[in-house]
């Protein structure tokens, strides 16, 4: 089990800010690809990774980290604090 | 360090005064100061802060820890609010304290870059009633680099 | 502009909120202090600063105008003070304020560049009662050329 | 007739803040060397020009500059503000 966290417009996208998954995936990249398959909203939020940051377990991670041990993976736009 | 993530404003110039007469063994107090833009566009109604709880205070610690340690800093402060600001409000606030400028200054620019970009902070701008998100800025991204 | 040498203290935290206050269609607000330092050499008892009346006043408002149009600053604020100062005690502060933080930070850097080594102040410490002119140092020389 | 001003260290060893002079000198140069040739004092005070700055009416100048027009000279130690 993941929790899987959405903000911004991905969360917009979605239409939700957070949800449990089950999944057999091994990384981020083909955690990935199951969301995209699920359903239209998720091929649209995710349909250009450029654009797209993920963190596990709230350190930024590349998109083919290994999701061993994650509880919590995050998804993203580029970030604009400050 | 004093790092705080909030929804409320903060008192910029009484936090700036505290700090620095907190740290008179330093030679040097620099402050950074960022603020909604009450001229942007015209109609900027308010800016909406998003951030991801835990993440942000999480990467905001690691940042102020390695400036600190990189340039020998007496200390550093960081707040960084979030929900909804109007035109004119404060966003952020940081500041420095070092024996000399140049620390001081690079530390408080280091962490500018670094909230700016590395920070989970997204700001959606409400202008004329139509919401819109704030594009990330490919120059802040490029900023990042000059601290390798 | 707002440029001061006088021999009184300042209210740093006041005089930052105003100057940030009063420049809210900016984006970005820098600030830099300097203090006497009072853990130096330990023994430090006062800092006389000496001044050329005139000379100084005239000289930082031409590097204040300057910064204000390299810059594209909204406000630049300067003040300096002059006489004896403790240890703890604030010497001078600078504030800018710009639509973006990098040209906020470059023309404070730059103000304190020039403030060090172009504006016709000296500096005497009383260290355990003995007196010393403070030398100026040759990396303050070669930080000028940086803005050539 | 120009008025001198000296500062810092240079007051110090001349012993005095002020002074007004005549003088056929062109440049600062050879004003300089005027004083230097007048007393033990200004000799010591201006032995190393390196270690000197100059001021004309309130402007930073060179040793060669032209005292043409000159109504206030002025001798310091490099600057320490800030």
């Amino acid at each position: 089990m993941i929790t899987l966290l959405y903000f911004a417009w991905v969360r917009e996208r979605i239409g939700l800010p957070k949800e449990t998954v089950e999944t057999t995936a091994t990384t981020v990249k083909e955690l990935v690809e199951e969301l995209r398959a699920r359903d239209e909203r998720y091929a649209v939020a995710f349909s250009d990774l450029a654009s797209l940051r993920v963190a596990i377990d709230q350190d930024l991670v590349d998109f083919d980290a290994p999701l061993t041990g994650a509880k919590e993976v995050a998804f993203f736009p580029p970030m604009t604090g400050g | 360090m004093q790092i705080s993530v909030q929804s409320d404003p903060f008192d910029f110039g009484a936090l700036a005064q505290e700090f620095a007469d907190g740290h008179t063994h330093m030679g040097a107090v620099v402050t950074f100061t960022g603020i909604v833009r009450d001229d942007d566009l015209g109609g900027l109604d308010v800016m909406e802060i998003e951030h991801y709880p835990g993440m942000t205070e999480r990467a905001i610690t690691k940042f102020a820890a390695y400036a600190k340690d990189r340039w020998d800093l007496g200390d550093v402060l960081v707040i960084h609010r979030h929900g909804a600001l109007k035109p004119g409000e404060m966003i952020m606030m940081v500041a420095t304290a070092a024996r000399h400028r140049v620390n001081a200054f690079e530390a408080a620019e280091y962490l500018m870059d670094y909230l700016k970009s590395r920070a989970p902070f997204w700001k959606k701008e409400y202008v004329n009633g139509e919401p819109r998100w704030v594009n990330a800025k490919p120059e802040d991204e490029d900023a990042l680099s000059r601290w390798d």
